[in-house]
């Protein structure tokens, strides 16, 4: 999916959208890691069922889901397939080719579910948490988690100009093209975008001696800092709400240990 | 022949022609997806990736003190290193793939700088396009941003030591880093995943000669736009590359030797 | 001879945005046309439309009689050359030579043939000198003369030039206005461009569409688009300088110009006739 | 009093390229200045000087009587607002709000002081309802408006503009431009912008210096550098459209207008004296 869409998408207005940034980015993190710890697949499944749910509240059509599942879901059902056939001792069914019988296991069958659920359940939680949430507020959330403030400055600044950086690459590309530049062979065509890969890059760097001369003017110096991103704490609501979601994880994790 | 043997020659032709048809962006594939691996992995690779992370960092910190035009630098090649991960190079096979960056990135940050960009364009690529994820950042980064750059900058500094010219030393180290990054991922998911008969070592092969099929023509693209890349900075980024230079040392590409446009 | 035709086309973006509008337009060998519009109109994706950079969504687009195809394409990016707004954009090559080889390389033109074409098409825009210079370090007016270059080299038969002054001081305006009307009249090329500076429109084109929001307000002809004062304000445009106070002294004697001089030649002209000088 | 003071200065790039030979130039408190020349006449450099960006080779640069000079930078660099050619480097922060308060927090403005801060820039440019956005979502004429904000901020006596008006389209000229004029008059910030846009000058600034190739060829009011025709069009500019027009008129009655109008306004208070009107 372009950037420039996902961007639009992070940037509409639902509940969801609304929800405090910060409390969101946790809770969708946490939730993700919850689904490859939990091993009954229909624990799993039914995580993904609640999170297709609130995709739901997005306003978005399926297709956006589906465009981001369908390569993840391409390799889960091989990998569903491979386990179903090689894994366990008790036998389902024989499905007969020629001289080949394969044999269908029934750990095969569950472990093959809860791959599958959990690949489904973990990619959906991270599409709608990158649907609704612009990446600045993910990554400012991951300061306030203590991630190195390098690590943040330097994501922050790369997202900032990824766009400006696809514009010119997709121009110059385009510039190539409407001058045939795809009636060659592979190799030089190959070449073609490295050499824009390279002024892509030159022009970057030449950017950034700008940005820093821009950064000079208005007094930047080594104890430069950036002004802090949130600005109001987190409302109650937003709170409370969070804290519902934690909770239910938690049951997840505690049905899982017990079952 | 063995009926188990004929079994699974036949479940590795239909992943080789599952891989194939599902996905043409292959790189993309070839990073572990998002809830893939089970917890324990995930956490261990996690785990194994921070040291070099902290490296990493501490290195970047310790040049930017001295040299604060250079974070802005870095940050807007992170910006064109994920932008680089999102273009399509046509490759061999007549399909378009991804380049990884990985050899690249090393030849000009060194693997420390590297391993930090590359966990962050990891990072946008699981949040903004869902490829690879959060939970497998550890073993993705560990494939991708540090034994990746470690094996390119590695064979890059050996070849250029033993006198090969520039433009092999550079299509070595990409294409070559760019497959490394790739075994690394065959361990991960044959140490993940063993093979019910064989083990880890029998699942690492039959992820190893999947990725075959796909990444070897991708890497001799990724080599091919690395050189090019490095011909266009040797002409218009001296001043650049020369202050990039303090990440690697010396020894950078300053001549214009690389392959003829 | 219809070369363009552009009949009901809309293209929205993928995040949804809808940049055309059920725009049509026709374009006759020969003609100067300006599109003309604010930022944000939708000039740059329609240009696109031409040569199959981008697909409409709905409507057709005809070059030459083909529809813009796949299985068309070489002949229509062979007939359309365009010239992207920013230069650096368009030179990725280490010299100029190479950078006006690319296009006739990708023709499969050779040999000498090759070299005669590469020499013609900067003899034409004057930059018989500079074919081993890298076209980095050319100024801003050489840049775009390169890639004017780069383009006519491939003998195209329209033109498409996607605002051509821009970030050009007064003496690169004008050169380049020079430049591009004798490719016009010496070699029949079509021209299309793209503008917001409504200065440079009387001087460049003959007939003018005003695009606004994706949708084509206005055609016609140069003078007859700009009779339409209040819709090209409403469009957020202006008259050319020279009309605009062409219209301040018709308003303040009262008295009707029916066609506002837009350029200073006509003006001038119109003063000579004494139709100008009257009305004050 | 004397806000910048550049004496005998020349500045030499390390490639051997002299981009300015001995200029000097004096700024008052209040003024509006426009640096005219064509691309690469020096003016990007020129500026560059003010803040200490660029140190100059030969000759003294002083600002506030305070030489420009490591220990005197944060002073001067929070008396000279820099507006850059391309906003998008000029915004590097996340958000609009993030973004004015960038000079801010080097100052060490805390808390509700620089709250009200941010907010006065905001509503002073306009745009109050922008601050949670992203510069990249903007059109040109908003970073353009964010960019002077971020500088507006930090109270600045200067505003150094290079190029204000490159890539907006008419309508964001004349918002700009208007917005500019009301900064000066009500806020009492000195103007110092460089353009080749000759035609923007008359309505913008006070007074003019002509620069071509690194050196200042003429100094003086709009007015007096404009009668300069000769000089002008040598250094590869011309004439303000109005004027040219004015000039024309004026040489076919073969009579002499002392001051040629600049603007449409001007020419259009000329003619109601009835002295333009007796030219013809």
């Amino acid at each position: 999916m372009e950037l420039a869409v996902l961007d639009k998408i992070a940037a509409a207005d639902t509940p969801l959208h609304r929800w405090d940034g910060r409390v969101k980015t946790v809770l969708f993190l946490s939730a993700i890691i919850v689904s490859t710890v939990l091993n009954h697949w229909y624990l799993v499944a039914g995580l993904w069922l609640v999170a297709l749910a609130s995709f739901r509240t997005l306003n978005l059509t399926w297709r956006h889901l589906f465009i981001r599942l369908y390569i993840p879901f391409g390799i889960a059902w091989l990998v569903f397939l491979s386990l179903l056939f090689t894994n366990g001792s008790h036998a389902l069914f024989v499905i007969s080719l020629r001289q080949l019988n394969l044999t269908a296991y029934r750990e095969g069958l569950q472990l093959g579910f809860l791959l599958v659920f959990r690949i489904m359940a973990a990619v959906t939680l991270g599409s709608i948490l990158s649907f609704s949430t612009p990446m600045i507020e993910i990554l400012e959330t991951l300061r306030l988690c203590k991630v190195p403030d390098l690590i943040i400055d330097l994501a922050a600044m790369m997202y900032r100009y990824v766009f400006i950086l696809t514009e010119t690459g997709h121009n110059m590309r385009r510039a190539q093209l409407s001058r045939m530049g795809d009636n060659t062979s592979w190799l030089r065509q190959a070449r073609d975008v490295g050499k824009v890969a390279g002024y892509v890059l030159t022009k970057s760097l030449e950017r950034s001696i700008r940005i820093y001369k821009a950064m000079l003017s208005r007094g930047y110096n080594e104890n430069s800092t950036g002004a802090d991103f949130f600005t109001v704490p987190v409302s109650k609501t937003d709170w409370r709400i969070g804290l519902l979601g934690a909770a239910s994880l938690t049951v997840l994790v505690v049905l899982n240990l017990m079952l | 022949m063995n009926l188990s043997k004929v079994k699974k020659i036949g479940l590795l032709i239909t992943y080789v022609i599952g891989v194939y048809i599902v996905f043409p962006d292959s790189a993309y594939a070839m990073h572990i997806m998002e809830g893939f691996l089970p917890f324990n992995w995930a956490a261990f690779w996690m785990v194994a990736m921070v040291p070099f992370v902290i490296l990493g960092v501490r290195s970047i910190k310790k040049t930017v003190t001295l040299y604060p035009n250079l974070k802005m630098l870095l940050g807007m090649a992170g910006a064109f290193a994920f932008v680089l991960s999102a273009m399509k190079i046509p490759s061999v096979t007549g399909s378009c793939s991804h380049p990884t960056g990985v050899g690249l990135g090393a030849i000009l940050f060194g693997p420390t700088a590297m391993t930090v960009l590359g966990m962050i364009v990891l990072i946008f690529q699981a949040i903004l396009l869902a490829h690879g994820g959060l939970t497998t950042l550890g073993a993705n980064t560990f494939s991708m941003a540090i034994v990746g750059p470690l094996v390119s900058y590695a064979i890059y500094k050996g070849l250029k030591k033993l006198g090969a010219p520039q433009w092999l030393s550079i299509f070595l180290a990409a294409a070559l880093g760019d497959l490394m990054t790739y075994v690394t991922t065959s361990f991960q998911l044959g140490l993940a995943f063993p093979a019910a008969t064989g083990g880890v070592m029998a699942s690492v092969i039959k992820f190893m000669s999947i990725f075959a099929f796909t990444q070897v023509p991708l890497a001799i693209s990724e080599g091919i736009l690395t050189v090019m890349v490095f011909n266009v900075l040797s002409v218009y980024s001296q001043k650049e590359l020369q202050v990039l230079s303090v990440f690697t040392g010396k020894g950078l590409p300053s001549s214009k030797q690389g392959v003829k446009a | 001879m219809e070369l363009i035709k552009v009949a009901g086309v809309s293209y929205t973006y993928s995040d949804g945005h809808q940049a055309l509008k059920n725009v049509s337009l026709n374009i006759t060998k020969g003609e100067r046309i300006a599109v003309l519009g604010p930022n944000g109109a939708g000039k740059s994706t329609l240009f696109q439309l031409f040569n199959g950079l981008l697909q409409a969504t709905s409507g057709s687009v005809t070059v030459k009689g083909l529809p813009v195809c796949k299985e068309h394409m070489p002949e229509i990016r062979s007939s359309i050359g365009m010239v992207f707004q920013d230069s650096d954009d368009q030179l990725f090559n280490s010299t100029v030579r190479q950078e006006i080889a690319y296009g006739l390389m990708n023709m499969r033109v050779k040999g000498t043939a090759l070299d005669e074409a590469i020499n013609w098409a900067l003899e034409v825009v004057g930059m018989q000198d500079y074919g081993a210079k890298s076209p980095h370090n050319l100024s801003g007016g050489e840049k775009k003369r390169v890639a004017l270059a780069s383009v006519l080299a491939m003998k195209p038969e329209v033109l498409v030039l996607d605002e051509p002054t821009a970030a050009l001081d007064p003496r690169g305006v004008s050169k380049l206005i020079r430049l591009l009307n004798s490719i016009n009249r010496d070699l029949g090329i079509t021209l299309i461009f793209a503008t917001h500076d409504v200065d440079i429109v009387p001087l460049l084109a003959d007939r003018v569409y005003l695009l606004s929001k994706g949708e084509i307000v206005l055609g016609g002809s140069t003078a007859e688009v700009f009779s339409h004062k209040e819709t090209i304000r409403q469009i957020d445009l202006r008259l050319p300088r020279v009309a605009h106070l062409a219209e301040l002294l018709a308003r303040d004697s009262s008295l009707n110009i029916v066609n506002l001089p837009l350029t200073i030649g006509q003006a001038k002209h119109l003063l000579e006739q004494d139709k100008f000088g009257a009305v004050l």
